[in-house]
């Protein structure tokens, strides 16, 4: 196994210092998510407005790849479109699902095509994902209180 | 005759190192694989390759040997559930048999019984009913009689005709409003009958009953695909489908395993837990609590590659073939009386019979001194058996490897059985 | 150091085919037999024989494979229940894991409280208790609250000092006269400890509850006699002690077991059936429906030969010489803090540990790296991971197999680990 | 395997000519014993008069073995002192149990010996011990109405 691959620097920089840590106001929509192979936990919320993401805010444990994948998410959504961050999401999705095939395009995902390594790594792909399932969800119930998309 | 099977069986035959064993100087002729099959080189080979190699617990380690055996053991299911044609493969529960399927099912019922916020489908009290066949194996019997022992629910039957078929005439009769679940077996393991589903399970959606079919006996010998099907769960076992023991499974419709409260409970099942509470995983997690059967798992899936290969049409066609060729050739001896059709039409290989005077254990016992392994006693379907007034059958099953000569064999060794018992 | 141990670990090791296994070039070190054990050629070998020799259904076929599969399967209970000093092989109970032999149980309770005619003992209610400790596994707590859920009973819970031991002093103030049934893990999967029965079962006789044991990791590891003991039941599972994934086992009293109503109903576990009612057979065949796990019966019985011939008492001393290096080794690692017993009294070879910041992933991942096999996650015990306050931790567990060299390696590797992610 | 060994003539004899067959009166005891794995049962009575096994009288259905040793059985305990009975009963038991290592007392067993080939079939001794099941359940009922042994 390579860990190099794995771990990159971008990865551990995030893990590190992650961006846009805390739990803030306010928000419209929140998710709490566990991995329960793991008990990694992650509480998120979205602030919408209008058609665009003012602010990602959450508190989470974990390993480094669901703490870095929060923190490099949250550089990715924040101020973002709905629409471009749903794409986006779906895009690392992707790229998470594709078992060390794919690269990921920087161009849309910036700093998580790092991730592209993950994907080789199946119990670890659940890792990845938390954070984007907890957005998924918190805009869900965002939309439900009425903000957000319609 | 053979000819017109598109199976090698000799071919099959060399796969198959039990099939050279001699019993009593006599080569073996396995006629009871309705009990269970034989296991070829290819299942026994990917069990021993897996545990040399990969053995791990799954879905718990980030280990390589727990990554290799989770994906062992997924891509098991996904196999398992592109056999029956499954939408999904979190649509396939792995149990250990038929039995502890069918009874995950019934203890979905009891269970959810006595938790006010379970699904009302799943709720049975007095007046509700669960409705079976006279025909069915103890497996699809029993676990709903203690259901309804239990839930204070009627159960109800559809009776067998003189030629060993479903009674269908009664089935909209049998199946009334009151009726929340109908199980009835797909093929039957005594008489061979492959029962006709579409009236069942049209009468079961009109009255809003959920249905499902014991399917032990028909997924390992003809195609069965649970789209077209139309039902809501089916019940198999891998050891009757050249797979080894300790593993079957249960699939369900996503929607109703979502419904279904769990069965057993305890690790890789849950999403919580606390001392006070646990909630708990979506499935097919959700049923499976422990350590399942992991190198049993990556057997079964090598069972259904080696019958994938084979073709199920090929099977189904061999086995008709097959049963002609037994039916009329055992209809040559004399005091014998077949229990079930007795024309190869809407049957399996499976043909029960008893012979004039002679107990079943002692036609067992003479055909095995002759190396020939058939199986005798109620089969555990006692209700059959009372249905046709007697008390156990000899019971021949052809699968696969199985050839015209071993049924010439059987033949003979009849007359041989009067003879001894005259 | 390695003198003291009695067992030829070089010799053993050579039975183990995977032990030879490179991962990313280097030796596999699989530190995870509290998972799931390797499993030796000779038991592999004993599946095969009888796979390609003797397979057949058992118990109802008289022909001549029929008749040697039904004795290989209750040899294998006899060898069973010798293993842990069962006064009878009937006494033994075959299931497909730990975590179904708990439940069993569990289901006794639920159904017997739904039947009037259930004995007594079994029956539960609002104001009865039900005990268990806080270091469970979940497949000893989970069965245990969804049946205090289903009939209204409470459930309670002896907890856990800071050192990783149960809290004795508590006992008394946690069983009272309403406790019916206390059920406690013998030796603990995350903490390692091994818990002293004699003062819980002393407690339990006390006031008229019954009592059994989760031996799930003590079976494999220490020397364990049921009457000794003199616990009610115990529940213990093949794949964590050499043998094959699918087999479990729940020894219970022979009067226990007459007293418990069945659980899975279906095939060879009745005496009489007809369409309206049914009578079962006495145990063990009562709790067995349908085809078990036969093969793996076989292998079981081959894994529990195997450790006889080791000797339980030389795997003991083995364990506890390991885990004294090992306690020893980890302690002089830099940020590592071990949760659960740090002495090697009362304890096995299984020890739990976190490294400062450094998640449980991250280290299990850059131990596979090195070839280190270890288990991270809650362990299917995270009210224990709550009681020490972590959310997740390490495991290393040793086994008949290992070496000081793999706990060298892994205390090399820990420091390569805090280096990655300092 | 060798057929003859197990069907011995004296065993096919009782078997299509069953002495003592059909059910009588007076009895004290009855007992009815059915064979799970094949279905075969047994209705058998006995008549205990003082310390002797006046008559035993029964009806079953079963493979040949069942109902030739139901047959042997009556011949061996008819007329005798229930000590005696019990006596045979355990010798035949442990001639069953045998696996085809012991031959049998023909002095004390009489036509019972001809049943030592089926210790050698596991899946048999059930049904050769089927009858006597029954009698020894009979007998267990008859003295608990006061007849019998004491
Ligand atoms: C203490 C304990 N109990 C129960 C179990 C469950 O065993 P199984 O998964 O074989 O059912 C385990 C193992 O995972 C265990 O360690
Ligand atoms: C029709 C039918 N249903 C259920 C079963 C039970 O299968 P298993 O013993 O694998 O649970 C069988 C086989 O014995 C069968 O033939």
């Amino acid at each position: 196994m390579n860990l190099d691959e794995l771990y990159q620097e971008v990865i551990l920089d995030h893990y590190k210092r992650p961006r846009g840590a805390g739990l803030r106001e306010p928000f419209e929509g929140e998710s709490h998510q566990v991995n329960p192979t793991c008990g990694d936990e992650i509480t998120l919320r979205v602030h919408v407005d209008g058609d665009r993401v003012a602010d990602v805010s959450y508190d989470n444990v974990g390993c480094s790849i669901s703490k870095a994948s929060a923190s490099v998410m949250y550089e990715l959504v924040k101020d973002a479109k709905v629409d471009d961050a749903l794409a986006r999401m779906a895009e690392f999705t992707e790229l998470m699902n594709s078992r060390g095939q794919a690269e990921g395009d920087e161009e849309t995902l910036e700093d998580a095509v790092a991730f592209a390594g993950v994907s080789k790594y199946p119990m670890r792909v659940k890792c990845a994902l938390l954070g984007w399932m907890a957005f998924k969800d918190a805009l869900v119930r965002a939309s439900a209180t009425g903000a957000g998309r319609q | 005759m053979e000819a017109a099977s598109k199976l090698d069986v000799e071919a099959i035959r060399a796969d198959f190192p039990i099939l050279q064993r001699k019993i009593g100087g006599r080569p073996l002729a396995y006629l009871d694989s309705a009990a269970t099959s034989q296991k070829p080189v290819q299942v026994v080979e990917a069990m021993r390759r897996f545990t040399d190699h990969s053995n791990a617990n799954i879905s718990r380690s980030v280990h390589t040997l727990g990554a290799e055996a989770t994906e062992a053991y997924e891509g098991a299911r996904a196999k398992v559930a592109a056999f029956i044609g499954a939408p999904s493969p979190d649509e396939v529960v792995f149990t250990k048999n038929s039995t502890e399927s069918i009874n995950l099912v019934a203890y979905a019922f009891q269970n959810a019984t006595i938790d006010p916020a379970a699904d009302p489908r799943f709720k049975l009290g007095p007046g509700d009913e669960v409705v079976v066949t006279e025909m069915e194996h103890h497996a699809n019997l029993i676990p709903w009689q203690q259901l309804c022992l239990r839930t204070g629910a009627t159960l109800k039957w559809i009776g067998i005709t003189d030629a060993g078929r479903l009674d269908v005439e009664s089935v909209d009769d049998v199946i009334t409003e009151r009726c929340k679940v109908v199980s009835f077996v797909h093929v039957a393991n005594l008489l061979g009958t492959v029962n006709p589903t579409s009236q069942i399970t049209a009468r079961a959606r009109e009255v809003g009953a959920l249905v499902g079919l014991d399917a032990s006996q028909s997924v390992p010998h003809i195609p069965v695909d649970v789209t077209e099907l139309g039902v809501d769960f089916i019940a198999f076992t891998s050891h009757k489908m050249l797979g080894p023991t300790g593993i079957g499974a249960l699939w369900a419709k996503a929607e109703i395993l979502d419904a279904m409260p769990p069965f057993l409970t305890g690790g890789s099942m849950i999403e919580t837990v606390s001392m006070e509470r646990t909630t708990f995983a979506k499935a097919p997690a959700k049923f499976e609590a422990g350590t399942p059967p992991i190198a049993e798992a990556v057997g079964f899936a090598a069972a259904v590659d080696y019958l994938d290969e084979l073709g199920m049409e090929n099977v189904r066609a061999h086995e008709k073939e097959y049963v002609s060729y037994m039916l009329e050739r055992l209809e040559t001896v004399d005091g014998l009386q077949i229990v079930g059709p007795r024309v190869p039409i809407g049957r399996g290989a499976t043909v029960s019979f008893t012979l004039e005077d002679v107990h079943p254990h002692d036609v067992g016992q003479v055909l095995d001194a002759e190396g020939i392994a058939v199986r005798v006693g109620h089969h555990c379907a006692k209700p059959t058996c009372v249905r046709f007034g007697v008390n156990a059958t000899t019971r021949a099953s052809g699968y696969v490897y199985n050839t015209h000569e071993e049924i010439d064999r059987l033949v003979d060794a009849l007359g041989q059985v009067r003879k001894v018992f005259r």
